[in-house]
């Protein structure tokens, strides 16, 4: 093989801090592909759980409990006629989707997924994240004024405003986490995603706990703020459905209707991983300090594979449980085949985790610990998804003088007097 | 407030052919600057809006306006300055229809006006006919009827707690209150045979006797509704987001509600105690003890704890009037064609949305010379202008909820 | 599969992945969005269309900025210009009502002036440019990324850091001049747009 | 190829800076100039951060940072003042504001 593809083996660098482009790209695609498919499986689960929480039972009819469902939708909105209102200002209206769908997936680039596991490590990860996914805005913004009309204008103004106010928040809340990252001998802290992750390896804590409350203060603050900024229940203002129709989609339909929803969901998962990589201990698996032997490394490297049998165990459950009419064979046999695919990939990451239990720098050992990486990773994001859901399905939906209120009187001056507690406890403890 | 009818155009033969032929399909447009409308919107000596004045149509096809309703709001930013509704849209003539039908044919044509309660229409134009009759239903009968109707009071605050909590964003309660209006729905299915325009009465009684179990299952819904009523409440009344957005919303007096003739829970919720239950009892509802609850502030918050409160009224009546139903006969003596004596009538009950009035002229024909329906959501309907100015674009949206109007009604 | 098998990567190392690949392309790439963003600004009729342009514009001087070696900086352009700035000036364009404005003329009645200000500033400063090259030596105006790589490390290595003490050492007087204009920036916003002055 | 040095930076920012200037002197709309004035700023910052990385030490990257923290307070203030002049007098052309009280 090429040097540049076996040269990154065995490096515990990112592809971006090693230089190595090849590697480089192969993540990005990855990713890429991965957000999609996420986002795809993300939709099914919202409409289900959703479902769920209010005694329905959401897609059932496209694949083995609507499992297909997202790719009907797909194929559904990709064929559907794309309508440009001829009083919109056409480029613009064209362009908007774009410019929140590449904010979106831009900021992929510095999530750390395992300590290797990143496109690239930057040392202002953090900042480089919360801009980014503000230009997500942007588009919102210019959806809503190219749409020339009023619901939509109202939607974009709701928009702009409520990321403004919530943004401030939100910095505030993950400047008060860095400042954590600087409890160190040498004193300094760290902006970059990995940095910050390994910070609370260092100190041995989760910075949601670190001088409790105030660690889980500043992560509510966060948690609240990243609902606003992803525009999601209860602060769904700026498409407010029962308000504005659909606010800044409204006039949107089809491709471009799904780019927005696409940029939607991946920029929910990408504030999780904030939210992940500064508080939860990002890659981390639970109590890495406490239950360091090596027999229990081995325990928590096979829950990836237990969760995927878990997952086939569904499966095959639901497949026998399915009615015996002729009229479900196909959907029989769709989910014992899902059931099968699953149980394939449970057990070869089984055996993963039993030739890989040593931790030496075989090939085997490497490849388990970053899956144990990046399966923590993604469950704690899963958590977070749910938590979306949930939000969804419980609140009302706030009026927007109130989110307002909500956003500048009291997360802002909880926030700053956090960042000072913080600053206190900082030069108290040191 | 000024009501707006669009142009209705007259009927057909009236018109002139040229007049005809010049608009075949006359669509009810309105000008917007004409002189009726107070909302002065697009005056000559000012052509441009102030800096930040919008005028936006809320309706008549909108996610929130239960129905073919529009609202003209005129914004200032996000801020309400005025509203008109624009009413109409949903016009079937029901009265001259009534003017066209026997007594008896018209029955049906009533429960298309409140569809979400047609029971109570029902009950409030049988009611009305047998006065000018002057007969008198059968005691089962009436009992009969004010189950069926305090039933359908259930189900209409039901409805409207679920779309009302949808449109402040709650999507979960409209699913729980589906579920459970279901269950009242199967009742009216196998007492009648219809879940939704029932046509459960008749002139002088009822027509069908209650079904094999009807009080067994009546009960067994009692039992089943009363913790569901709870369930509600503990997703709405102490959430912090519900009480932000209900609270000191669209609040209005007892003496606003008198003054524009607002019945039903939103003046209860204004703290007058007004139930024609009560104040002028019909059927059987003399015979109950229940209470009129009351609100204090008149605000939406209040009007949603009125109308829990009515919920859980009902199913008291309910109780007492599945015990204590008399055996007898259902229909009274009534002849086989309706010809009431030379005369008019005027007969109100309390629908779940308010008074709901029928003004019956009867010129002794067996087809009323005119009918006249006061339908609560439409005066209701009235308070909303007042109620909303100085809010915002969601609480309109609150407000039109919390009114409760179905434009079946509005607009008969 | 211990977690704590994976160390930092020494970030005091200049490690080759920091180098930007083919720099003349990109330099003339962001060279070219920025100029052409910054032309299309002054000409576009449609005050959005412009604020679009300023966008494309600030993002090629982001890229320009991690170029040489500028992170903080780049990612201050990022979230303050583009996130922050550029948003209010869609906010202000949606609010104030840009139909009559685009209908009439784009530019005043002295554009001529202002454009042949403009040219013969372009030309003084080139010709600055061109008399000035002596006192700037071609050494230090190269930028080659082998040659001075301890400098380039010195950029990078704690740029975040060093850029904290800085603000906090020789530029703290400029710093707290810089907050409380911010403040004052503050009060003039929330007084101006009061509903009545 | 030839090498990229600090004077091609110089250029770009200098371009950058004229384009700034010329769209202050022939814009009308208020809100264009001062788009046109982020234009020159971003060119002094571009000029600003090229030295930093000529001399190779932050001053430069410093001083660009305060400019940005200027460059906000000025159009907070800029766009407010807009605002209350349109509210007032309808308008966001630069020669229609010619008065100092109406």
């Amino acid at each position: 093989m090429p040097n540049f593809i076996t040269s990154y083996f065995g490096s515990t660098l990112t592809p971006g801090a090693a230089g190595n482009q090849f590697w480089a790209l192969v993540y990005v695609f990855v990713i890429f592909t991965g957000v999609s498919v996420a986002v795809m499986a993300m939709n099914w689960l919202e409409r289900k759980a959703l479902a769920h929480f209010q005694i329905r039972l959401g897609p059932m009819r496209v694949g083995p409990h609507g499992l297909l469902q997202p790719i009907a939708d797909a194929i559904k909105l990709a064929l559907k006629e794309d309508i440009i209102p001829s009083e919109a200002d056409q480029f613009i209206f064209w362009v908007a989707p774009l410019i929140g769908l590449l904010a979106a997936f831009t900021v992929y680039t510095v999530i750390p997924f395992g300590p290797s596991e990143a496109v690239s490590d930057m040392n202002i990860g953090i900042l480089f994240m919360l801009g980014v996914s503000s230009i997500g805005v942007l588009g919102i913004v210019v959806a809503g004024w190219a749409s020339n009309s009023h619901y939509p204008l109202i939607g974009a103004l709701r928009s702009s405003a409520q990321m403004v106010s919530y943004e401030v928040a939100m910095g505030l809340a993950v400047v008060s986490a860095v400042l954590m990252t600087s409890m160190n001998e040498k004193g300094t802290g760290t902006l970059s995603m990995i940095g910050i992750v390994q910070a609370q390896q260092q100190q041995g804590i989760w910075f949601i706990f670190k001088f409790f409350p105030l660690g889980f203060i500043a992560f509510a603050i966060f948690a609240i703020a990243m609902i606003a900024e992803t525009n999601r229940a209860p602060f769904d203002m700026a498409e407010a459905e029962s308000e504005l129709t659909a606010g800044y989609h409204t006039e949107y339909s089809g491709l471009r209707w799904s780019l927005f929803m696409l940029a939607e969901y991946a920029a929910m998962i990408a504030v999780s991983s904030i939210a992940i990589t500064v508080w939860l201990g990002g890659w981390m698996r639970p109590f890495p300090n406490l239950l360091r032997a090596p027999a229990w490394g081995f325990i928590f490297s096979l829950f990836p594979g237990l969760t995927f049998a878990g997952l086939a165990a569904i499966a095959v459950i639901g497949t026998i449980r399915m009615p015996s009419h002729s009229f479900f064979k196909v959907q029989r046999m769709g989910l014992a085949g899902f059931a099968a695919v699953l149980g394939l990939i449970a057990f070869l990451l089984l055996v993963l985790a039993v030739a890989g239990r040593s931790p030496d720098a075989s090939v085997a050992a490497r490849f388990n610990a970053g899956i144990g990486y990046v399966y923590w990773f993604v469950l704690k994001i899963a958590v977070f998804m749910y938590l979306f859901i949930w939000y969804r399905a419980t609140w009302p939906r706030y009026r927007f003088d109130q989110l307002m209120r909500v956003g500048w009187k009291v997360l802002l001056p909880i926030s700053l007097g956090v960042l000072i507690l913080t600053a206190i406890a900082g030069v108290v403890v040191s | 407030m000024t009501m707006t009818v669009p142009a209705q155009g007259h009927s057909a033969k009236d018109r002139p052919k040229d007049e005809m032929k010049e608009t075949p399909n006359e669509v009810p447009n309105r000008d917007l600057s004409h002189s009726d409308s107070h909302l002065d919107l697009d005056t000559p000596e000012k052509p441009y809006l102030d800096a930040n004045e919008l005028i936006i149509n809320m309706g008549p096809q909108h996610p929130a306006t239960h129905g073919v309703l529009r609202v003209i709001l005129k914004l200032d930013g996000e801020k309400v300055l005025g509203t008109e509704c624009v009413i109409g849209y949903l016009h079937r003539g029901v009265e001259k229809i009534g003017e066209n039908r026997t007594y008896a044919m018209f029955n049906p044509y009533v429960d298309r006006m409140d569809y979400v309660s047609a029971v109570s229409n029902g009950l409030g134009y049988c009611e009305a006919v047998e006065k000018l009759l002057d007969v008198e239903a059968p005691a089962r009968a009436k009992y009969i009827r004010v189950i069926l109707a305090e039933l359908n009071r259930m189900a209409s605050h039901q409805l409207w707690l679920g779309t009302h909590a949808l449109d402040i964003g709650a999507m979960t309660p409209l699913f729980y209150t589906f579920r459970d209006r279901e269950e009242i729905l199967k009742i009216f299915e196998k007492y009648c045979g219809a879940r939704l325009t029932t046509h459960a009465f008749r002139i002088g009684g009822c027509q069908y006797e209650t079904y094999a179990g009807f009080e067994k299952e009546v009960k067994n819904f009692l039992k089943f509704v009363a913790p569901k009523i709870d369930e509600y409440e503990e997703l709405l009344t102490t959430n912090r987001i519900w009480l932000q957005r209900t609270k000191n919303v669209g609040v209005i007096s007892a003496a606003d509600c008198v003054a524009l003739g607002v019945t039903g829970p939103v003046l209860r919720a204004s703290g007058k105690k007004w139930d024609l239950r009560k104040a002028q009892p019909y059927a059987a509802y003399s015979e109950f003890d229940f209470e009129v609850p009351t609100g204090e502030n008149g605000d939406t918050y209040d009007r949603y704890l009125v109308r829990m409160a009515e919920m859980r009224q009902s199913l008291r009546i309910i109780e007492q009037a599945v015990n204590g139903i008399p055996e007898g006969p259902i229909m009274a003596k009534v002849p086989k064609v309706i010809k009431p004596p030379v005369g008019e009538i005027y007969h109100s009950i309390e629908a779940p949305k308010g008074e709901l009035g029928f003004f019956i002229v009867s010129d002794g024909s067996i087809q009323p010379y005119r009918v006249r329906v006061r339908p609560p959501s439409f005066v209701n309907l009235q308070a909303l202008d007042l109620m909303v100015r100085g809010l915002l674009v969601a609480d309109v949206i609150a407000v039109i909820g919390t009114i409760d109007i179905v434009l079946g009604e509005v607009d008969r | 599969m211990n977690p704590m098998m994976h160390t930092v990567a020494p970030m005091t190392m200049m490690s080759p992945g920091m180098a930007p690949v083919a720099t003349p392309f990109f330099f003339y790439m962001l060279a070219g969005l920025a100029i052409a963003g910054g032309v299309l600004v002054i000409m576009l009729r449609n005050a959005v269309h412009s604020a679009l342009s300023l966008i494309v514009t600030l993002l090629a001087v982001t890229g320009l900025y991690l170029m040489l070696y500028a992170p903080f900086v780049a990612a201050v352009q990022i979230f303050v210009y583009a996130g922050g700035i550029m948003l209010l000036f869609l906010f202000v364009i949606m609010l104030v009502n840009i139909d009559r404005a685009a209908k009439d003329r784009r530019f005043n009645r002295m554009w001529p002036i202002g454009l042949a200000a403009g040219c013969g500033l372009f030309a003084l400063f080139v010709s600055a440019f061109v008399k000035g090259r002596a006192l700037f030596p071609d050494r230090m105006m190269a930028m080659s990324e082998s040659s001075n790589t301890q400098q380039i490390a010195d950029l990078l290595y704690g740029n975040v850091d060093r850029m904290g003490q800085y603000r906090m050492g020789p530029y703290t007087f400029a710093f707290e001049i810089a907050s409380l204009l911010l403040l004052v920036a503050i009060l003039g916003a929330v007084i101006m747009t009061k509903k009545k002055i | 190829m030839v090498p990229i040095t600090t004077l091609h930076y110089l250029v770009v920012a200098a371009a950058l800076f004229v384009l700034g200037v010329i769209g202050v002197l022939t814009r009308r709309n208020v809100v264009i100039v001062l788009m046109s004035i982020e234009l020159i700023l971003n060119a002094v910052n571009l000029n600003l951060v090229a030295f930093s990385r000529m001399w190779g030490n932050l001053h430069g990257q410093v001083f660009a940072i305060f400019i940005v923290v200027d460059a906000a307070a000025e159009v907070a203030v800029g766009l407010g003042i807009l605002i209350a002049f349109f509210r007032n007098k309808d308008t966001i052309n630069v020669d229609e504001i010619d008065l100092l009280k109406w």
